[in-house]
């Protein structure tokens, strides 16, 4: 049953050096100040699970916290590389990074037969790429081709996905600990469902969820813990309360190219002293254009090139 | 495939500098022809989102475009950056999860066009978007990887890839299959089982390449004005064939320039920067 | 790509002899006023297809129009049994019935795989029970056992379902021809994008669709026929337009009991003169209280015992 | 399970008329008190239905109600006919399509009680509601069929099963098993890799029966004032093992007798018969 607690309550009950860690959001929604708090935290040696670890698990491996990484793309969506990623991959710095390397349509179906309590999902795909016979972390198959009983056809196996916690961010919780998201859903639904702990911080906290079409609601019962932390997906955004920042998804290319600048940035926005507080400085600015415009000027302060 | 565009000055006459067109240009208007009205589109971000969204506004205005983030026919009034940007759900006519989009509708090969971009292409239309060098574990340069798609490829009815050509991007076989073209030649999609017919059109800045419909090998049937096929064959990492009915491409009209250019001027509302 | 017909019009358009027909619609949206249009139209050998084949199968079994039956529940839903099917059943009148029976998970999951485009999916469920080895229609099993190829736990494969048309009831379309409909909105989505062909009433035909929240909405291009039929779904509901007739479900348990006396309904209700006027009477009657009322009279007139 | 309740006038001394109780009553009270505040409850049609909102109306305000229908966490004001009753989608905390309803919510072995009845139930706690008879291609009668009733059976954490006692429906070995309890004993459930104990109560208009906890055999546990073992036993298709704890059962109180008849009494919104 959902407890609300602070955003650094919620991550030190919830992730653990080791955990296998889902961080869910597709473009919109995506948890960047949990994904802080576990840096500031200096959780270590974490799975690291997600369609699209872009630039909030750029950070996350960049800070060295990650030794392996579920994904299907590992790009700055709409700008290139994720450099932290490259320069871990490529160079083993901070740390070799272990990959278990997916596709989308793969990673959503292993989060669908995680959140179904079945071993395996069925799925075209996969046959004739060099994805079909890439080892999963511990070197076993997590693809494999299966046959039709009915028909003999063959098709793809994908094993479930089933993470130890699984955070996300949304627009709403009530009172109940009841929460709703809408606008591009993404597989958060299911990367809840599929994990042992699920964490969520909220743009706020209402007295009764007004249905809003096309939302997710998760029952009170589905989550553990609920901080209300509003601007929480910034630079992504929440649908009705911000837009996306793409100044700063430009800008965090300069920013992760170079390890030193990289370090800067970590030190000055997330670990320091300043950066708490501007995550904290977010919940006071509150709905709307507010957190827009906030999300604006902290693009800038990142020097920002678009 | 958000560079900035390059000024093609050998394609524009002197005189016509009023018209003059970038090889972007070019690109995103001859992608847009490919799309006919009324088609289902699945879009990736960047020029296939472009020459979408330009034929949208332009000779296609009931194309349904769909993108990996699960918005079913958005009409966005300026480009998106990401495939998430809230204005695609805001203007979609249905918004469904991510296991959704690829279950329902991209895997049972219900969209007629898929349009993708990619790093590295090979002679049978086989994409490459997760590594360069010759080994997967210490590669020299690691890609996004594939994202949607690999799905987009083996399912919609047909595919139309963009890539800039040169001799590094366009190669005899791709350092790792991400996304299946032809795969070695005729009748390897039909053996895999994939219920789309694959790559219809790869155009690049110099021109456009079809399928052989016999040996499925990447062929040059198009090419831009002051384009020599000499200059294709160059920067193409193959021997290039060149169809007996290679056709020299209609450049951009003035309203096509004109269209496309509004739509990249086009400011997201309640954007500042 | 969806057209506006007349109901008389979209069922000759895509029901024919022999088809395998799946009218969808969980308690809630069910597409009785179809159903009646394709007694009137006397199609017959049609395999009926659908996890509840209450009320709406038993008058289609009745009249003749169905040899097989593919279902997971066959019951007059918090009344009792279906008596024309039983009949079927039982007696074989008015023609035997030939069963696939499965069970509402398997059922839903078999729709899935049909809107999916593969031929099975896997579930937990139908181990140890009598389910589990019943033939399909042609004789063949459509219940298999599966192992996990990574776990190797057995688990259950069901064969996809893939009807030659569904027909589903709705609240609304726009004149584009899109489609939405919400509430209970049970496997309707699943069910059309299985099939081959699909037709849609609907309660009425709007400008522009006002999303709902927990709306389903089937694009114009995923429909092929669209009739406008208030009150539709009588006596089921529309949500937002109309209650449930109740009492309607109740008095159906004398109506069908007796061949005699569903004979005489049939006639007066359906076929003769009365019904087309009747269904088209609903037209007029358009949203909200009056089809209650409408409803609840036309529920009177079979001597409602509730 | 909507019959009309029988006066069981035997259960009822003489002196106490107003607090008088039908069997159905004491069915539905016991069932209620074996729900616990804050469950998740998947709830069939009928008598568990009507004991799942009883419970939700006296000691367990936050039962979570779960219809089938894809409704969770609904809160009907009166009770509804069937699982798809409006009143069910318009006050859930959230509706889902029925796929999902199964797939992601009872499959998974996430809800703590399903609530079942039956048409025919044995010694081992199978559930038949398929066909009477021993054939199933010429059943004696065709019952409705399976339904949800498997799942809740494999997947609820615990099940609780209400049904009248009688030879005719508490039998030996079921006709047809649409929906497993024990199997044949003990370790059956583990053997098929069922995720859920099992049931762990039945309810009848007699008393409670509960599984042995090695054999698995369902035994009589409680009985309701007034009613003597053998009554019980001769209603029984087998021979009825008797706990050595055996218990007579707190008849309803009149806070319980009375909350289930506002209940039954409550007439839905906006009806008119």
């Amino acid at each position: 049953m959902a407890e609300f607690v602070s955003l650094a309550d919620a991550i030190a009950a919830s992730v653990f050096d080791g955990d296998a860690v889902a961080m869910e959001g597709f473009t919109h929604l995506i948890p960047f100040a949990a994904g802080h708090e576990v840096i500031r935290q200096e959780r270590r040696d974490l799975t690291l699970i997600r369609m699209t670890p872009d630039v909030i698990y750029d950070q996350l491996i960049g800070a060295g916290c990650a030794s392996r990484l579920i994904f299907s793309w590992g790009g700055n969506p709409g700008v290139g590389s994720l450099h932290r990623f490259r320069d871990a991959v490529e160079n083993g710095w901070p740390s070799p990074l272990l990959l278990e390397e997916h596709r989308h349509a793969g990673m959503a179906n292993r989060y669908v037969a995680g959140a179904s309590g079945v071993p395996f999902a069925v799925l075209r795909g996969y046959r004739g790429t060099g994805l079909e016979n890439l080892p999963g972390l511990d070197g076993q198959p997590t693809v494999k081709p299966i046959t039709c009983p009915f028909t003999g056809e063959t098709l793809t196996a994908v094993a479930a996905l089933r993470p130890d916690v699984t955070i996300i961010h949304a627009q709403q919780a009530d009172r109940a600990g009841n929460v709703q998201l809408w606008g591009i859903v993404g597989v958060q639904k299911e990367a809840v469902l599929a994990a042992s702990r699920a964490v969520v911080t909220v743009e706020e906290i209402v007295d009764r969820l007004t249905p809003q079409p096309g939302a997710v609601v998760l029952p009170a019962w589905t989550v553990d813990y609920i901080a209300c932390v509003p601007g929480g997906s910034h630079p992504s955004y929440a649908l009705g309360y911000s837009q996306r920042d793409n100044d700063f998804y430009v800008a965090w290319d300069a920013i992760s190219r170079d390890r030193e600048r990289f370090g800067q940035w970590l030190k000055s926005d997330v670990q320091g002293p300043a950066r708490p507080a501007a995550d904290a400085g977010a919940v006071l600015t509150g709905a709307g254009n507010a957190v827009g415009a906030s999300s604006r000027s902290a693009g800038d302060a990142w020097g920002g090139t678009a | 495939m958000t560079g900035t565009p390059r000024q093609v000055s050998s394609l524009v006459p002197d005189d016509t500098q009023d018209t003059a067109y970038t090889s972007d240009e070019m690109m995103t208007v001859c992608a847009s022809r490919a799309l006919r009205d009324g088609m289902t589109c699945f879009v990736g971000i960047g020029l296939p989102s472009t020459a979408a969204n330009l034929a949208r506004a332009t000779h296609a205005p009931n194309l349904v475009l769909i993108y990996e983030s699960g918005t079913i026919g958005a009409k966005p009034a300026w480009l998106p950056l990401s495939i998430g940007d809230g204005v695609l759900a805001e203007t979609a006519d249905a918004v469904v999860s991510v296991p959704e989009i690829f279950n329902y509708w991209l895997q049972p090969g219900r969209i007629d066009v898929g349009f993708l971009g990619a790093a590295q292409l090979d002679r049978f239309g086989n994409i490459n978007t997760t590594v360069i060098g010759p080994s997967y574990d210490q590669p020299k340069v690691r890609l996004p990887g594939a994202g949607g798609a690999p799905e987009i490829a083996a399912s919609c009815r047909e595919v139309i890839i963009v890539i800039r050509q040169s001799t590094r991007s366009l190669v005899e076989r791709v350092d790792f299959i991400t996304s299946v073209g032809y795969g070695d030649g005729a009748g390897y999609r039909e053996r895999l089982g994939l219920t789309g017919a694959g790559p219809r059109k790869v155009i690049t800045d110099l021109g456009v390449m079809e399928p052989d419909p016999v040996s499925r090998e990447l062929t040059l049937t198009g090419i831009f004005p002051g384009v020599a096929v000499a200059d294709v064959a160059a920067r193409t990492g193959w021997d290039l064939a060149v169809s007996a009915h290679l056709q020299v491409l209609t450049p951009p009209s003035d309203a096509e320039l004109a269209a496309v250019r509004a739509l990249q001027a086009r400011i997201p509302e309640g954007a500042g920067s």
